[in-house]
């Protein structure tokens, strides 16, 4: 799903290539501290070599691997708050609250 | 043929004439009216039980308890003095709730030196007293002594943490227990700390529930499988020995031998082989002596004393364990159902089994008056019938729904 | 696999597995997601020994079980709550208890 | 602990504005009867933000928003004309709800080139003029030309359509804005276009969570977990102060100082902060937006780090100093209930690193967000109980005095009018 030089990120790719912030809360919530934390670990160190990466498309025509891969960066962040702040899926003491995505640019 | 004798009136419905022998209506328990008249009557009266002292075991430890139809949520805490004191658990800053945990409107509870406000980071000491107040020259003549946590009266009988949350009670816990209840002063519940709680949402009004505990009348009809179905007979009646009322409260006694000296066949093989069953455990250590309160009709042979403490606990006394019932009304149709057995601490796996057996057994009749009286209430909820008979065996739920009726209109 | 349970209890290896739960949720939820034939085999298998395991737990304190006899403390629990499907109701869920829960929210471990 | 920034000369913001000092009451948000009366009183009369000229790119786009408060659900369409226009959401026919896809309590959103009734196909052009009765020889003296959509007043000020449903309105957009809203004229909101829009109904009466945006008091303590805590310690410990308030008729405005997070030490910042460089603040890399106008940080505050720009009743415009805004509508369901949406509004992405930069930021917005919403929950249902009903406020919280009192003022001044 990635390009070839971010092949070890594979294993991720299948549960973190989400086009939408709704997947990838939904999917922050539902797997677990431990697999957000394993997914950061290996992510992080790559991240800013993806970036230079993805610069050299133009952003509105990133094929599809590469979109993929933003995709993931895009995860990255989004677990970046339970691993690095909360050491827990949720915001504390946001039990009942929800917040909903309902627009965001693409891609 | 009565086993047990009656009082010389021939009923003991008759016995406090107050009662009548008439049908009663259960208008008040669909009535979304009444329910308003309850929360300001009743609950917003009379003295609450709360929790247990052993609930709060050392300085610093706290529970949060949320009373619903009172629109309360109380924080007890025991204090540095060991004093246990309730708050309302509102921040006097902008009205946020105090203490709670990931979900507003669940309770908590835990153990903390001081109450920090999570809004503002406000801080209370566990006096309730106002000790922090973030960036203090902010405000506007304000003195941090004005804006302790609002109290809310706290007793404590027996162990058993009460709240009142009148801004005056005309009673103090004492009074209200009255001498019935109080005749329990030397009842040990202290030594009972080994727990078995459960909770639940019924659909049926909290009266309603209460009504299935204050009776033994349904049990033969309801619950046919706590007799082994080789000894199970049709028709089998239930007749309690004794019943007393006292002001809002009443107890009823029941007598006769007990299950475990029936023969083998009046019991499940899973109760011989525990040792233990429906009724607690067989043997286990002896609470001695029982205080006279217990059995106050001086039943020979004593079964069970069942205190119904107005206006919504039950504690139901075996002997040498205690189970407590409470009731907390959450709209008309519906309340939330606290219970707990307790236990003098198990020394073995053999006891320990022993109160296993009689918590799930517990359980598995509860489960069926549960199921049976949201029936009940979507039933009475119709008001196509509104006076129903009560016998002689049920004179408690006449008086329970006399005594709620009298201090609504009080 | 290695052994849940303490070896003089080998036989019950198979169940524990399953029925080896600390606490009364699990085994509530456990017995509702079972049918009689499963539940009826393990009380079968289980009754002989009940006794004979109750006092084997009972050679350690109460608070200082090693974590095979936990486990079949454990067992035991479930052998209490199973036996109230076979010998009173016959069938996993209470008579009559309609769309009732209750919810055991404090127990004493183990 | 003197104050960083000086205060007006008469010893407080709170006094400068000529409001009350002493405790305050939160009656306003606990009662049924009280909201009836803002329905009337306010949300009828005032001019009401309901999106903005982007979501209708060309003639024929149009959206629908649900205005519970009013009881009406309307529909907003960019005519063949170019002008905007505002319409009762509902076929002049048998009432039947004229626009929605799916489920008819939710909003919607499209392009078409007339409206069609689902139920018995009558249509209307886009200025709501009723153009097809199906078997119109079976009706009785029915003339097409009374029988449009009912209009609600609809008018456009820098791109933001606000409508109004009172029948006349009092006042005109431009005049209900008044200067201090009118000033921000010829910033660049129409290039924000990179939109991320959020929103969730929160279990509290929706002047409690503006209060809780309106005030930064509590944002070094409900949200001192969100920063390492280094940082934390250190913003608590300071305590949090505003360099500039103003209000102007029912408006107001906090300004706040700048935090140059990119220039503090790691240890401050989150690593992914660092990484992607974004966070709360927005992207570190401040989007160049030329030159801005006089209305944008009105106290020139050195260094500024946002206005925030509280329009009566219900509509928030947060400008950042990185170049970039947010807007917050707080939409009253009940009087302990309200939609609130939070829209997120930067310069399009040129590149990759922007793009990710703005995800960072956008995302961090989300937990702040959630963490606001709970604890309204909490709040909403103590003062519900009713056992404490006066409360203190401090000089950083005046702006929620202000909107309280201005809420009452309107309630109390239409008392007595008829509906």
């Amino acid at each position: 799903m990635l390009p070839a030089r971010f092949t070890e990120l594979e294993p991720f790719a299948a549960t973190w290539c989400l086009a939408t912030e709704r997947e990838r809360y939904a999917t922050r919530l539902a797997v677990g501290i431990q697999a957000m934390q394993e997914f950061y670990d290996a992510v992080t160190p790559r991240a800013e070599e993806a970036m230079a990466y993805l610069e050299q498309f133009p952003l509105d025509e990133l094929p599809e691997d590469a979109l993929n891969l933003l995709h993931l960066l895009y995860s990255m962040i989004e677990v970046s708050f339970p691993v690095e702040v909360w050491h827990q899926p949720r915001v504390p003491d946001s039990g009942s609250a929800a917040f909903d995505s309902f627009t965001e640019p693409r891609p | 043929m009565p086993r047990w004798p009656k009082p010389a009136e021939g009923s003991w419905t008759e016995h406090y004439p107050e009662l009548g022998t008439g049908t009663v209506s259960f208008h008040d328990s669909v009535s979304a009216e009444f329910y308003e008249l309850e929360r300001e009557a009743i609950f917003k009266r009379a003295w609450l039980n709360v929790g247990r002292i052993e609930d709060l075991p050392r300085k610093g430890s706290y529970f949060t308890k949320e009373i619903h139809i009172a629109n309360a949520s109380v924080v007890v805490v025991r204090g540095m003095d060991d004093e246990v004191r309730a708050f309302h658990n509102i921040c006097r800053h902008r009205g946020n709730k105090l203490v709670w945990n990931e979900f507003p409107r669940e309770e908590s509870q835990g153990f903390c030196r001081q109450f920090n406000c999570k809004y503002h980071g406000w801080r209370y000491d566990l006096e309730g007293n106002c000790t922090f107040v973030q960036q203090e020259d902010e405000f506007f003549d304000l003195d941090k002594a004005d804006y302790g946590l609002a109290p809310v009266h706290c007793e404590v009988w027996n162990g058993f943490v009460f709240v009142n949350l009148d801004r005056e009670p005309r009673q103090t816990l004492r009074e209200f227990l009255g001498p019935m209840i109080t005749a329990l002063d030397e009842y040990p519940f202290d030594k009972m700390s080994e727990r078995y709680d459960f909770e639940a949402d019924n659909n049926s009004n909290w009266k309603v529930f209460a009504d299935a505990f204050q009776e033994y009348y349904h049990v033969p009809a309801l619950h046919p499988q706590q007799t082994p179905i080789a000894v199970r007979k049709p028709g089998m009646g239930v007749e309690c020995a004794h019943f007393q009322i006292d002001g809002p409260h009443r107890m009823t006694t029941t007598g006769g031998a007990r299950r475990w000296n029936l023969p083998p066949e009046y019991q499940y093989p899973v109760e011989i082989a525990t040792r233990s069953g429906l009724l607690g455990p067989w043997d286990g250590p002896t609470i001695e002596p029982l205080p006279a309160g217990l059995n106050p009709g001086g039943v020979e042979p004593w079964g069970i004393s069942n205190f119904q403490v107005f206006p919504n606990l039950e504690i139901l006394i075996y002997g040498n364990w205690y189970l407590v019932y409470r009731y907390w009304p959450t709209s008309p149709s519906t309340h939330h159902f606290e219970a707990y057995l307790a236990f003098p601490p198990a020394r073995n796996v053999r006891e320990r089994v022993e109160h296993e057996c009689a918590a799930v057994m517990f359980k598995e009749f509860a489960l069926q008056d549960a199921g049976m009286l949201g029936g009940t209430q979507a039933a009475l909820e119709t008001q196509v019938v509104d006076g129903f008979p009560l016998n002689d065996q049920e004179i408690l739920v006449r008086h329970f729904h006399k005594a709620v009726a009298d201090w609504v209109s009080a | 696999m290695s052994a849940l349970l303490p070896a003089e209890f080998a036989e019950f290896e198979e169940y524990a597995a399953h029925w080896c739960l600390p606490t009364e949720t699990e085994r509530f939820e456990r017995r509702m997601a079972s049918d009689m034939d499963e539940m009826g085999a393990f009380y079968a298998a289980f009754s002989a020994r009940l006794d004979e395991a109750i006092e084997f737990c009972d050679k350690y304190p109460l608070d200082e079980l090693p974590e095979d006899v936990q486990r079949l403390l454990q067992l035991i629990h479930s052998y209490v709550m199973v036996s109230m499907a076979v010998e009173i109701f016959h069938q996993p869920k209470v008579v009559d208890s309609a769309d009732a829960v209750l919810r055991r929210v404090k127990e004493p471990r183990p | 602990m003197s104050p960083r920034y000086p205060k007006p000369p008469e010893g407080s913001w709170t006094e400068h504005f000529g409001l009350d000092t002493g405790p305050v009451s939160y009656a306003d948000s606990i009662s049924p009867s009280f909201y009836e009366r803002e329905r009337q009183a306010i949300f009828r009369r005032a001019w009401l933000n309901v999106g903005r000229v982007e979501q209708l790119p060309k003639a024929g786009s149009y959206f629908t928003k649900e205005l519970a408060v009013l009881n009406t659900s309307i529909v907003v369409v960019r005519g063949m004309d170019d002008e905007i226009r505002a319409f009762h959401n509902v076929c002049r026919h048998r009432g039947n709800k004229l626009v929605w896809n799916e489920s008819p309590d939710e909003e919607t959103q499209g392009f078409c080139r007339q409206f069609t009734c689902k139920y018995h196909a009558w249509r209307y052009g886009l200025d709501g003029s009723l153009t097809f009765i199906q078997q119109e020889d079976e009706f009785f003296d029915v003339d097409k030309s009374q029988l449009g959509l009912v209009s609600m007043h609809c008018e456009v000020w820098e791109g933001f359509v606000f409508v109004c449903a009172a029948r006349e309105p009092e006042w005109s957009l431009r005049e209900f804005l008044g200067p201090m809203i009118t000033a921000l004229e010829g910033y660049p909101f129409d290039r924000l276009t990179s939109r991320f829009g959020y929103r969730t109904e929160v279990r509290a009466n929706w002047k409690l969570f503006m209060d809780a945006f309106a005030e930064f008091y509590h944002a070094p303590v409900l949200h001192s977990k969100q920063s390492p805590d280094k940082y934390a310690v250190a913003a608590r410990e300071a305590g949090y102060e505003a360099p500039y308030y103003a209000v102007e008729g029912p408006h107001r405005l906090v300004s706040t100082s700048g935090v140059r997070f990119w220039e503090m030490d790691p240890g401050s910042l989150k690593p992914m902060e660092v990484m992607t460089r974004g966070g709360l603040f927005g992207p570190w890399d401040k989007a160049d937006l030329g030159e801005l106008p006089a209305g944008v940080n009105p106290g020139r505050c050195k260094p500024w780090g946002l206005d925030s720009f509280q329009l009566f009743p219900n509509f928030v415009i947060l400008i950042w100093g990185q170049g970039w805004y947010l807007t917050y509508h707080y939409w009253p369901t009940s009087y302990n209930t309200h939609v609130f949406e939070g829209n997120v509004y930067f310069l399009p992405a040129t590149n990759v690193r922007e793009r990710i930069a703005q995800e960072m930021s956008a995302v961090t917005f989300k937990e702040f967000a959630l963490q606001d919403a709970n604890t309204l929950e909490a709040t909403q249902l103590m003062l519900e109980s009713g056992y404490v009903e006066k409360f203190p406020l401090n000089d950083q919280e005046v702006l929620l005095r202000h909107l309280h009192k201005v809420v009452g003022d309107w309630v109390e001044q239409h008392a007595g009018v008829p509906a």
